[in-house]
């Protein structure tokens, strides 16, 4: 689980990698702030400190493909391309927001984006993947689905099958585990007798890498692997990121839980994704500390406008909103 | 077939029904596709799919491991992309194993993501006990899918309304679930050669009467006509209503039925207790209660799973004879 | 605490009587355990579980995977053996997931085999919405369970009932399913300290009246009570009458209720349509066909999915508005 | 897989491990036969061409340790010491049955002999058998159970969820996979992508090992091995026994299906796993051909005393019978 350099990646793509984790670090951190006010209703499951995962597999994506997600899902639509606007809107419960305020943060979704929703219920996500890679490939494109998932949804039922179908079938598939070693408040060892998901790959015939999810290069240049092999038609691959939630299973707070140590969190936080990756790229000439922080300032602007965006828009109407897309009306 | 005046009639099973409403839709149309367990070079446990495989390939008629889940996920997800699938789920005990992909995400997503997703996908699967297959092959859930806002659900009667429904249903942009009751296959019907549409959410008055509405879905109809003769034998008239799609529902139809003859019987094969029944004699007593000249009465099984042999199923399950004593208990009221 | 007259009342949490019978049970039986997601070392999300570890150590109260399935299954294969096991699905969406090992299984295995597994199983569980999870996280399910004979179903509307009804449920030899309301987690009520039994099957009247009598379960109970009060101001005297156990439910306390106020009210949070409402409705209609003077009416969600925005939730969940609307309603008739 | 020989295996072992697959085969056979008169009603899945699998399995285990079965179940019961005329009564749906006549085939039981079912639903006996195996381990008992399921169930969710389970857990339980190459009418390579269930041990942190299963003697060592290891407190493991059903997937048409060819079904029967122990036996001077077949007398004598048994036993009463047994009417 050698750290991979950037030697090779073109900078466009380096400074997209960049990018597409300050996205999510900025919106996260930022909902979280406004949630700890009381400004956001609902659940809410950060995605801080697993940025590498979703930027690094979302980069290796085309716009026209799609990812199925979790109930973790922010990250992976901000690395998608999601509109801050629409997504905080959403958290909110705003008529504005991607899904009118019906969904809120486990269900946020865009399909315009290929982004086919974050999802309530652990698994879940995986058989509509294999859907939609059956579809890519029924069409005869060369489209290809990336599910993410965490360690603890490999426990569940869903997972299974839907990994056998996929290789069964051989369809154009990714699966990417986000491995942060927790399912809620539970270790992964106390409920899973093995250290890598990515063993798991061989129970199904498909290809299963270990990468270093705090690694963005790592987590890149591993999914470019598997999505190519998918494009060229040959079936589907999974890829363990080792990464870890900075914040708690739900809401804000970081340290002081008692089923982890603070130590832990702490050492994992030394190796933050964006911080690791910043170092690289000014040692490398790529990207200086002053245009990075040129980005941060960017970004942090933008999601503070979605912010008001959010707080200015309508709250959904009831007596017009509440009993509506329940059903398409549209027959054929 | 011909009958004597030459006018010729075409009959058929309501397995062959099924079958040839899937070729002439997947000939229609090729973002329709089939997939389930040995329903492609098989044809299905009960041949329901015969030659599908052979005449539309591998592709479109996909065989699947033995993973409901991952088989109601394989057309949520295909259908999300725009392709209107058919998966099949052999049993309709086997919806249980499914449940969370069918009522949390096929059910739900429009609605959780604001109306965007549009999911045209199709369930079939077979219901119904009679044929000693116990416990767990002889489910008949329909009133738990009438409770998940988002499906649409039917339950065909005869070959006409299966052929007429299912085409209704894949053609439908919404998740639907058609099931065929079991000890039906081999019965037989008249059926038109082409495709054709029998609406969803409109009840059939299946025979007209004036002293009681019997409303029977399913297997139940014909029990329900058997009855009607033996009663016009003893001069009570029944009218029969077979709503034939369950959600949506035809109330208006049904509500119009026990305005006519202020006497109601409802039926179905499942346990009575959170039956369908419930939801048709409350909607009833909501819209017709000054109409009503006795309790609505209901007709299913009695409180216990359904059991193998078949000197107990045969009781077990609700008949012509039940349906009778049923209609005659409101008349004597 | 203490009120002026000195006598000492206990008054505790929903949550905390959930934790406490808990507590008792284990120390009164050693065939007793608990399995779960997270009720173990962290005690459970909604920290109903806290302290249960730590008292009674991993082995009797064992932190499982996310497997539903298998989570069920390990009760059942226990419970078979002969322990007594609470197994815990987090939130009541997830009975979804293992709808199979609950009603195929778990439901269906002593009828099966012809009477001989016993099956002392408690399923433990939160359902309903309010607190903006939207809509795989706000389930209320019970109109399924009670459609699947060989299950017995609570839903206390109080501490003090949920603390005996679990304390039933887990000394019944029948797998049981005991349903917390997320929403009233933090409600509080005067509880005994030692373990006591609530009945199964034992409908309460909460409130005497005879005007209207409202039939309201779980979290509705607390709606109606609120209702019942603006009612009072306006000379309308309701009674309510909790069902507390739905499966075996007390229809006998039901319809004399009914038989005296001669108008009915059905309350619950899920949708109307096949709700356990159309049950009860019909149950009432049979058995107090002519002490009926209106139509018996349902107070119930529309037919959606539960919305995510506080703003559309509010107005989707029924509150005490609704059901004294539906009071005045049937009056008016 | 080389055959294993009966050499160092006590004879006593050796001619019960003959005695129960004579005992399989004939119940089956006969059970066959009178179905195909129409004299059984509901499905039929016979385990003909199987029998060493549970014959070598349950010999491994105590009368106390527990089985879990499949829709394919009578093997299983028969192997863990099922009474002939109990089961052909339940086939036949009459009040003396195992089960009164309310299960029939698929859900022929004795929780006596540790038997907790055949069941309906594919791969739902396995989580049933954790629960069993969670509970031999709570009462610190040495008791063992063993699951038994087919290649086909290794691809739904219960499956998965149960073996994790077991694994995270440590639980005495053995995995025993009945590959016999086909779920229903679909070949096992059509489903997955991999040739050996074995191989999805590695998954879950257990040992799995493929053993010959027409070779009933290579089926008991490797179930010896595992049971030991279980009752040992070391946890889990999965056998995998590579076998064929000689007849369909359900009734009695052997030859003639176009899902399979004749060529196969004979290569298969040409392995047919009695003759083969019973040609080693007499080799081995353990068993001769005549007193071979005297087991074969035997038993199938016993077989129609059984459906002599059933024949003139009484049916289920439904005035008595229908509505008992739904509910246990003791409490505590
Ligand atoms: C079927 C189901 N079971 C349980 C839950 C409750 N739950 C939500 S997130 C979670 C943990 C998921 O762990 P993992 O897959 O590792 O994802 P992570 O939260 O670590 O990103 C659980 C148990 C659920 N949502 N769905
Ligand atoms: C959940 C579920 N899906 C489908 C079926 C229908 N079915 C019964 S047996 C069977 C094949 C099982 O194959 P395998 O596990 O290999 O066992 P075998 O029949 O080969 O012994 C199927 C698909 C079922 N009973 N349960
Ligand atoms: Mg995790
Ligand atoms: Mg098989």
């Amino acid at each position: 689980m050698a750290t991979k350099t950037e030697a090779g990646i073109p900078k466009p793509v380096l400074l997209d990698l960049h990018r597409r984790m300050v996205r999510i670090r900025h919106l996260e951190e930022n909902l979280g702030r406004i949630a700890s006010e009381g400004r956001v209703p609902g659940f809410l499951h950060l995605y801080v400190g697993e940025e590498a995962v979703a930027a690094g597999g979302c980069a290796a994506l085309r716009d026209e493909d799609q990812i199925t997600s979790t109930h973790r899902g922010h990250g992976h639509l901000v690395a998608k391309g999601g509109d801050f606007e629409r997504m905080m809107a959403e958290f909110m419960g705003k008529a504005t927001g991607y899904c009118k305020g019906k969904g809120g943060s486990m269900h946020v979704s865009d399909l315009d984006l290929g982004m086919l929703g974050a999802n309530g219920i652990v698994g879940a996500g995986v058989p509509i993947a294999v859907g939609a890679a059956f579809a890519n490939k029924y069409r005869g494109t060369d489209l290809v689905t990336m599910a993410f998932f965490g360690d603890g949804s490999t426990n569940i039922g869903a997972f299974h099958e839907a990994a056998n179908m996929a290789c069964a079938l051989g369809l154009p598939l990714v699966f990417m585990c986000e491995n942060n070693e927790y399912a809620e408040y539970t270790a992964r060892e106390r409920v899973m007798a093995i250290t890598d998901v990515a063993d798991r790959a061989v129970a199904y015939g498909m290809p299963g890498v270990v990468v270093d999810g705090m690694d963005v290069v790592a987590v890149y240049e591993a999914a470019v692997e598997a999505v190519e092999r998918a494009r060229r038609g040959e079936g589907p691959s999974m890829i363990e990121a080792k990464t870890y939630r900075f914040y708690d299973h739900a809401g804000v707070q970081g340290l002081g839980r008692t089923y982890r140590s603070d130590d832990e969190v702490e050492r994992w936080r030394a190796r933050d994704p964006i911080e690791l990756f910043e170092a690289q790229l000014s040692k490398a000439r790529v990207l200086s500390k002053a245009a990075a922080k040129k980005v941060h300032d960017e970004v942090a602007a933008e999601v503070l406008e979605a912010i008001e965006f959010a707080e200015q828009s309508p709250l959904p109407d009831p007596a017009t909103d509440l009993l509506t897309d329940v059903y398409t009306e549209t027959g054929r | 077939m011909s009958d004597a005046n030459g006018d010729s009639r075409r009959i058929i099973t309501y397995n062959q029904a099924f079958n040839e409403a899937l070729h002439g839709l997947l000939a229609e149309d090729p973002d329709i596709f089939v997939a389930g367990e040995d329903v492609g070079r098989y044809g299905g446990v009960f041949q329901s799919f015969a030659g599908l495989n052979k005449a539309f390939g591998d592709e479109r008629v996909v065989d699947t491991p033995i993973a409901e889940q991952a088989i109601v996920g394989l057309g949520i997800g295909a259908a999300a992309m725009g392709l209107r699938p058919i998966v099949d789920l052999m049993f309709m005990d086997f919806v249980m194993v499914a449940m969370d992909q069918i009522a949390n995400q096929a059910a739900k997503m429009k609605y959780m993501f604001g109306g965007k997703a549009t999911l045209p996908l199709t369930i079939t699967t077979t219901g119904g006990a009679g044929l000693g297959a116990a416990a767990q092959h002889s489910a008949s859930l329909e009133a738990w899918l009438i409770h998940v806002p988002g499906l649409k659900v039917v339950f065909p009667s005869n070959p006409y309304d299966l052929k007429g429904l299912l085409v209704s249903c894949v053609r439908d942009d919404n998740p639907t679930i058609v099931t065929l009751h079991k000890a039906m296959l081999g019965s037989k019907g008249e059926v038109p050669e082409g495709l054709y549409e029998v609406p969803l959410g409109e009840a059939e008055v299946v025979r007209e009467g004036s002293d009681a509405t019997v409303v029977a879905i399913g297997r139940m109809v014909g029990f329900a006509e058997e009855a009607a003769e033996t009663l016009a034998g003893e001069g009570i008239e029944i009218e029969i209503v077979d709503p034939r799609s369950l959600l949506p529902f035809d109330t208006a139809t049904v509500v119009a039925s026990a305005k006519k003859t202020n006497r109601i019987v409802v039926v179905h094969e499942a346990v009575r207790s959170g039956g369908i029944g419930a939801e048709i004699a409350a909607r009833i007593q909501e819209e017709a209660f000054d109409y009503l000249d006795a309790p609505i009465g209901r007709v299913a099984a009695p409180f216990s799973p359904v059991p193998f042999s078949p000197a107990l199923e045969r009781e077990y399950l609700p008949d012509a004879a039940d349906i009778a004593d049923a209609v005659r208990a409101t008349l004597d009221r």
